[in-house]
Parts: structure tokens; C-alpha cells; sequence
């Protein structure tokens, strides 16, 4: 394991990032106000900067001469490691925003735990990677409770996101051989014990945005595996990566 | 009119007006007119640009971009805010973009069809705009002078970028270079039309001038931009579609084609290439938006009235 | 010019069947009846088969060891010479088939006279291809009666399809030298001389169908030379050439 | 009842039951649920393979797959005709789809991933799709047997051309290989869940037999496809991901393990990987589709009117 069992690990950390960041992306200029426009330009850029960082450490340990660009732009769905909720299509405002808050809130706990990794890289990497996580919770959180505290259209469009959301969430707390093999050494947190700070999070922005948590536990997976994508990733592959795949010679 | 006289006086000697002094209506009128079209021309601009952050070939171009587009959506902050010292408020400025009472730079209804366009918009449509808007640091109306030496800052750095992407293009594999002398050949009249029709044929130009609400003529912009640009085409080994362009020793500039004025006035008719869906895309957009704005600000409404039963 | 007129003049004919002929498929198990399902299907279907003959002819002429796919899967949005009113995308139903009326009623009168062309092999596919034109042309114009005949909701809605391509029409009868070179020897009829047949078509049409023919005579073009695609077709060929240029060295 | 025991000798004697026929209530709702669903099925079967159809690697095999689902599409048109001679419409059937009180076939709620899920789709799912449908043609119902054996000769061809699909896969790059092999991990299991859970576990199935609606029992079927399959995939190169699997002489069939029927129950109850888009994507289409099938009524009435007054 060793090697592999750490480069899927920072795959997936990095998948994460460049999807979400990619899906975030699409906003850009079709925002429902200005500031928000702003907003998101300033999130999708947060975490394509932290996709160079993962993929970036993930390519050295692979050690087989692909660079951070090779691994974003030229492997196909089943060598993606990200969970499944972050490659799920943009749909309305409300359903990004509720996305990047249910993700932010993991994210945020994530991070702080890996500040902490006995992997001096990955320890770097998420000491930085933290503040801007930090930022983004605060933000989506403020949304997610203006909205859902909003109108009566505003709270019902908010309610419908969180139900769809919500089976998506689970597969952030997964976990697999590699997690507890890596977990053992304390490069990585048991992604069960992130649960809880997660749990606490969601709970007291819920209730102050006035949504009801839905109580089903069935949880979606396959993505952090690579097992089983959506059928939107593929989709979402072929436009982020037509032009290194139409011109595989050139540099940009 | 005193009022008037000292007013001119004021600007004659290059002292600023500011929001809460007394000017003349034309002068806010034309000042709305320009800054808001100017706001406009920064958030319509995102898309051309936005067409191409979901297909960037690296991630370092694609953060590149990313950045970009928010600066400019940042400069459409700063000008609406400007814009709205003058008394209009940012929402009507959008409901007159949206029912074609206000315009935005015709530059942004062409389509970007490659990479290279991200190249050739930041070399060619930034280094226009910068060439409009460096003096535009000196106009009459503080709020306006302000707002631009924060946008020059910003819109030299996206030109530096943007002639990058051409070095990169242009020193690239032989699709690379064809893309970059495609990109050219589309915008280069484009860009030039940037300036507007020679001043003898605008209407507002001389009273704008006196009010140093527009500090030079078009035709002189123009001709500093080819001179600029001509070069740099060179340096990158690109042709200039103008088989007239040439040195002329003379005028110490170059002689040039002007651009084709019946496609400009189509084009500002509403029948350029991208009209239709520029403006759809934004009226779509504050439509579906609705909701959200309305949410907001009911929930707004709400903390309010609780601090205030609180108090 | 010779064989590069004749090649541009087949890349013409075969990118526009390509190009239309993929927006129609986009519509595949989302029609509004079932039975519209089926024929948009089976329009998708003969248009991409002739596709298959004119660029595969198309390929010969070129001489340069590609095939129909290659060009097909190969090309950057500059080398595609179809008319820009085909790679519109679908917007909804009435647009959809507004866009394939006014392409039929040209394109049945361009295969009407290309199966008189003095080059045999045109001859012969516009031979076989006008009698699925003639079956496509009835169909779309019988949808546009009855929708423009409709509701006060559907003539509304195929109004504004007819105001918004009306643009895109002018493009059909444009010509330049390629086209005055071939039309000389008889290979192809002159664009310009399509357009009275068209004329009357539409005419007639939206006459029953109770719309109104714009008077702005406008035309929006740079498809067919290649000079200025819209935005809309480097999107398309994202998904159409993925796989391909993903797997270059695969045969499927 | 002298009536139902005259209507089950004539089954028994093999002979067909007409829509005009008399027929027990419970043997018009369960066929209305039968061909209801199987019909559904075509319509929704329609969404995984459309999913490729604009990413189809060559002309050749676009034009397949495009002919292939509207052979799907007209599956459904056949299906419903044939419900709807039980007395239901077929905007009935599509309102209790949409609503959740009629189901469609679960296999069509996992996603397609790559392009070797076309060869798997029709080499598995079609597959175990005619399986179920071949002995239907003996079914007792006129209208549905006779909608069968249109629908199994055109099925037939397409289970074909999925096989060929995986062929050329399989003898192509690694990648290829990959994907093939991929397609038949994440298959396998739901194709064996398309027979559904044993028959001791099953509701409807005695009456259904008994009726002649349901011919054989889903085990036996089951059975069948797998021992008509494990052939297939060692001779394509590809491991059937079932370490148990395995030829037994003695039954003269193999051994194979159970698919997880605790994942089959999820999916029944709408946690399939797709259930939600694919139900969304029908209801959003008909509904999208409304203002269409409101204009062709209207026309088709003002048609009829004006017909009339000729008269």
C-alpha cells in the first residue's frame, strides 16, 4: 500500500477541489447579484489553488512523471476520486449554495484535523488551506440561513435542495482501507470522527435557517472509490478537458 | 448662469466635482450615461471571457482567468457605485441594460472561439480600454477619477496577461500559432472600433471635452493604439489584417484601414454575432435571480426588526 | 481551386447535416409527445447518414488519408463550414422545430437541384437524401402550423423562434468564388437561386401557421466560410469529439 | 364463478384473450401494471443510452445507437396501445409514472459511465430483457402477445449489436479492455436483479402463472441468462465478477451468487444511483412539453371545426 494508499488519498482531496471549483466556476457572470458573482469567482479560485497543491504533492508521490495539469486534464471518470456530491450539476442558486455549505462544513473540519497530519506536506498544504475554508463557511453558511429564513419561495427552494442533498452527504464520512491504513499513522482523520463537528455545524445553521434536516440515512457512493460517478462527471470531463485532449502537444 | 460659469471655472483649473456639489444636468446625465455603460461593459464583459474558464488547459490559466473575470465584476462594483453618487440606483441601471435604454461596449458582442481569444481580448480589448480609460484617471468627477485609478491598476496587469498567453500561442506548436493569427484577424478591426466613430460624427464629444468627461479625440486614441500594437504584433511574429498598415515617417505613426463602420452600427443596432445572447443571458440571469435578491432581503428586514424589538 | 472548391463544397453539405443532426439528437428521450420522440430520432438518424455520404465523398475529394470520422471528430470549430442557424442550440421545442422548418425548406430545394449536379456522386447521394428532405419538410412545417395555429401560448412562442432565427437565414443563399466556380460547371446551383423556391415555402407556411415573416433583411453569416462560428459550436464539439480525441488510437 | 372458470379454461387451452373479452378485474389490473411498466420502461430506457448518443464515438455508431432508442421509443408506443385497449390512457399511465404509483424497470436507475456501457446495455440488459420477453409471446393477453413478438425480433438485434459493441472492446486498446471490463463489474449484479427476487418472495407471481401473464418463474429465468451469458464474457476475455461462479455438472448449469438484494430494495425505493434524475428528467420534459401538446390539440380542433362547416 504506502505509496498508492497516499496518492489516492491526496486524489481525492484533490478531485474534490477541482470539481467543486469547476462546478462553482460555471457561475461566472450569471450570478443573482453582483456581489455574489464576486463571491464565486473568489470560491472557484480558492479551490482550483488548492487542487495545484493536492495534485501538485499527488503527482511526486506517484512518481510516474505526471504533473498536477496531467492528472486534472487527461485521466478519465473511473480514475476520479471525488465524492459524488461535488460533481452534481449547479441546478438553481439555492442548490449551489446549499452544496458548498453542506461541503464547506466538512471541508472546514477536514482541514483543520490534516493541519495537524504527521505528513509535514499535507500539514502545510491544509494550515493554509483552512482560512480560506474558514471563509467560505462563514459565507455559504450566511446564505444557506438568509435563504432559508427568507421568503416563503426562498425557504421551499432551500428545503428542496437540502432533501436532495442530503443522501449525497454521508460518503464524506466513509471510509476504506486506504483511510484507515493512513488514519493509522495519523496522516489523515478517521473520516467517521469528522461526523460529529460536521453534525453540530449543519444542526445550528439549519435551525437558524428554519430547515428541517431530513431524517433518511441512505447514503450514495462510488465516488471517492472511483467505482461508480455520476453520469454528470463525464459530462463535466468533456468540456474541462477538450483542449489538452485536442491538442495533447502544446503548452499553455 | 454663475452657477454654470463657476463650474467650468473649477474644471478649467483642474479641481475635482463631487457628489454633493452643484453641476450642470447634462453633465450628470452624460456622467450616468458613460459610467453606467462603462459598469455595464465590465459585467457583459465577464461572459466572452466566462465562455472559457470551464475549458481552460491548465489549472494555472484557469485560476489565471478566474481572477480576472472577478476583477472585472469588482470594476462593475466600483463604477455602479460611482454611478449611483449622481442619483440612479444600481437596480435601475440593470432594468435600463435590460430594455436596451443603456448600452455596453460592442466589443463584447463577439464570440470567443478559441484559447487564443483569452490571449487576444487581454492584449487587444484590455490595451484598448486602457488606452480610454489612463487619461480617464484625470476626469472632472471625483468619484469617476477614483474609481479609475483602481481599474487601470488592475486592467494593465490583464493586458500583461493576456499578451502571455500570445507569447505562448505564438511560440506554440503550428495549431497554437494559427489559433493566435485567427484570434488577430477577428478582433483586430473590432478592437480599432473600440474608439468610436471619428469625433466629427459624435455628438456629444465637444461639450464632453469641456466638462473633461472625455479627455482626448477618438482618432487620436485610435492612433496611439495602433502605434502600440503594431509593434507588439510583430515582436510576436503575427500579421496584422490591414494590408494598408505602414509606417509612416511623416506622421511618426502608422497609416491603417478603418474598420468597416456599417458592421459597427449593426452591431450597436442589436445584430452583432453575440447581441441577442449577451443580453438574454443577463436578463435570464437577474430573472432566475430574483428569488434569491427577494430572500435576502426579507431576511434582512427581519434581523432588523429583531435588533430593533430587542433595543 | 478544382478538387479544394469541391472538398470545401462537401464539408458545406455534410457539416451542416452533422451539425443539425446532433442538436436533434440532443432532444432523445425528452420530447414533449412520444410519437415527436420517434421522428426527432429518426430526423437525427437521416441527417447523420448523410453525413456519412457526404463527408465520407468529402474525404476522397481531400485525398489526404482521413475518413468521414476524422473529419468528423477531428476538426476545430474554424474547419467546419455549416451554416450558423444549425449549431443554435435546441432552446425549446418551438424553436427546435422552427429551426428544422426553414433548414428543410432549403435543404429540400438544394437537394432538388444537386441531384441534377453534373458531378455523379452528388447526383446520386441528393438523389437518395431529397426524399428524406421531403419527408423531413413536411413534418416540420406540419409542427409549425400547428403550433403557430395553436394557443394563443404556442403562436406566441413559435413567433418569437421565427423572430429569432430569421437572422440566421440569410446565410443559406450567401456565395462566394468556391460556389460561383462550382456553379459554373454545374456541380452545385447558386445559392441566390434557392431562394425563391424557399421564399415561396415559407410563405405559404406561415401563412396557415398565422405567423409573421420579419421585414428585417439582416443577415448574421461566417459558418459557411468558417471565418466566425458562434460561441455555440466549440461547446457541441466538446461532447461530439471527446471520446475520440480522449482515445486516439482506439477503434470503436 | 361460471364466468372466471370459463375465462381460465381458455387460457389453459391456450387460447388468447381480447380486449372485448369478459376478464377478471385483478387479471386487468395486474396486465395494466405489466405493460404499464414494461412500457415505462422503454420510455425511460431510453434516458441511459441517450446519454451517449452525442459523445458516440464514430458516424456509424451514432446512427445505431439513435436507431436503437427510437426502437425503444416505438417499444413504448406498442405497449402503451396495448394497455390502453384495458381501458387506461396513456396520459394516465404517464401521470401515475410521474407520481411515483407506477415503477420502471430498476436497472435503468445506474448511470452510464463510458462507452462500454452501450455494448453492456445491450449485451446484458437486452439480454435479460428478452429472457423475460420471448416466452411472452405466449401470453395470454392478445394485444400484448402480439406487441411482444414485434418487440422480441427488433430487441434480438439489438442485444447483437451490443455484443459487438463489447467485441470490438475487448480486441482494442487496453483502455478499451478497461472500460469493457469495467462496464461488466458494475453491471452484473443489476442485470441479475432484473428477474427480480426469488418467486417464494414474490407477490403476484402463482395467479400471474396461472393466468398466463408470467410464464416462468424469475429463478428459472434467471438461470438461463446466466448460463447464457458466462460463456459469452470468457469468450470476449472478460471475468464475470462472481469469484463463486462456477459450471455444475451435476444441474447442468453454473452456480453464481445472489446480487445484494438489500441494494435491489434501495433502488425499488427510489435510492437508486439515477432514480431521481430520471424521473425528474420525464416529468420535466413532459411538463416542458405541455404548452406542445395544448398547441396540437387546439389546431386539431380548429381542423375539426372547420371541417365540419365545410360540410
Amino acid at each position: 500500500m504506502g505509496n498508492d494508499a497516499l496518492f489516492q488519498t491526496l486524489l481525492r482531496l484533490g478531485d474534490n477541489t477541482l470539481i467543486l471549483g469547476h462546478r462553482v466556476s460555471e457561475w461566472c457572470g450569471k450570478a443573482p447579484v453582483l456581489e455574489e458573482d464576486i463571491a464565486l469567482a473568489n470560491t472557484a479560485l480558492d479551490l482550483i489553488g488548492q487542487t495545484q497543491m493536492w495534485l501538485g504533492y499527488a503527482a511526486e508521490v506517484e512518481g510516474a512523471n505526471r504533473s498536477a495539469d496531467d492528472l486534472a486534464m487527461l485521466r478519465d471518470v473511473w480514475d476520479f476520486r471525488n465524492i459524488l456530491m461535488v460533481e452534481r450539476p449547479n441546478l438553481d442558486f439555492g442548490h449551489t449554495m446549499m452544496r458548498q455549505f453542506l461541503f464547506d462544513a466538512y471541508h472546514h473540519a477536514l482541514l483543520g484535523a490534516l493541519a495537524r497530519s504527521t505528513d509535514p506536506r499535507i500539514a502545510e498544504i491544509a494550515a493554509k488551506a483552512v482560512k480560506e475554508a474558514t471563509y467560505h463557511l462563514d459565507r455559504s453558511a450566511e446564505t444557506v440561513i438568509a435563504l432559508g429564513d427568507g421568503t416563503p419561495v426562498s425557504h421551499d427552494k432551500m428545503q428542496t435542495a437540502l432533501n436532495l442533498l442530503w443522501p449525497y452527504t454521508g460518503e464524506m464520512f466513509e471510509s476504506d482501507d486506504t483511510d484507515a491504513a493512513l488514519a493509522a499513522q495519523g496522516v489523515i482523520p478517521d473520516p467517521a470522527s469528522l461526523r460529529e463537528a460536521w453534525t453540530a455545524t449543519v444542526q445550528t445553521t439549519m435551525a437558524e435557517a428554519t430547515l428541517d434536516i431530513p431524517e433518511d440515512s441512505f447514503a450514495h457512493k462510488g465516488g471517492r472509490t472511483g467505482k461508480q460517478h455520476t453520469e454528470h462527471l463525464g459530462h463535466l470531463l468533456t468540456q474541462m478537458q477538450w483542449l489538452q485532449r485536442a491538442y495533447p502537444d502544446a503548452r499553455w | 448662469d454663475p452657477d454654470e460659469r463657476a463650474f467650468q471655472e473649477r474644471i478649467n483649473a483642474g479641481g475635482k466635482i463631487e457628489p454633493k456639489d452643484w453641476m450642470p444636468d447634462g453633465y450628470r446625465k452624460n456622467l450616468i450615461r458613460q459610467i453606467g455603460q462603462h459598469a455595464h461593459s465590465e459585467i457583459v464583459g465577464q461572459l466572452p471571457e466566462g465562455n472559457w474558464i470551464t475549458r481552460a488547459p491548465t489549472l494555472e490559466r484557469k485560476a489565471i482567468l478566474l481572477a480576472k473575470v472577478q476583477d472585472e465584476a469588482g470594476h462593475g462594483l466600483y463604477l455602479y457605485c460611482a454611478a449611483e453618487t449622481l442619483g440612479i440606483t444600481r437596480d435601475e441601471m440593470f432594468e435600463a441594460l435590460h430594455e436596451g435604454r443603456m448600452k455596453y461596449s460592442s466589443i463584447f458582442n463577439y464570440p470567443t472561439l478559441t484559447w487564443a481569444d483569452m490571449g487576444a481580448v487581454g492584449w487587444l480589448v484590455d490595451g484598448a480600454a486602457i488606452m480610454n480609460q489612463v487619461p480617464l484617471q484625470r476626469t472632472s468627477y471625483g468619484p469617476y477619477a477614483r474609481a479609475m485609478v483602481r481599474i487601470c491598476k488592475e486592467e494593465s496587469f490583464h493586458q500583461r496577461q493576456g499578451f502571455d498567453i500570445m507569447m505562448k500561442m505564438c511560440n506554440g506548436t503550428d495549431a497554437q500559432k494559427k489559433m493566435a493569427q485567427d484570434a488577430l484577424n477577428r478582433m483586430w478591426f473590432p478592437s480599432l472600433m473600440m474608439f468610436g466613430p471619428s469625433d466629427e460624427n459624435s455628438v456629444h464629444s465637444e461639450q464632453s471635452m469641456a466638462w473633461k468627461i472625455k479627455m482626448n479625440s477618438n482618432d487620436e486614441l485610435r492612433q496611439k493604439f495602433v502605434d502600440q500594437t503594431a509593434p507588439q504584433a510583430e515582436y510576436l511574429g503575427l500579421t496584422i489584417p490591414d494590408e494598408t498598415l505602414k509606417w509612416n515617417d511623416k506622421k511618426g505613426g502608422y497609416d491603417f484601414a478603418e474598420p468597416d463602420w456599417n458592421e459597427f452600427f449593426d452591431v450597436l443596432k442589436g445584430n452583432g454575432p453575440c447581441n441577442q445572447e449577451r443580453l438574454q443571458t443577463r436578463k435570464t440571469a437577474w430573472e432566475d435571480g430574483a428569488w434569491v435578491r427577494d430572500g435576502m432581503l426579507a431576511h434582512a428586514a427581519k434581523k432588523r426588526a429583531m435588533k430593533v424589538a430587542a433595543e
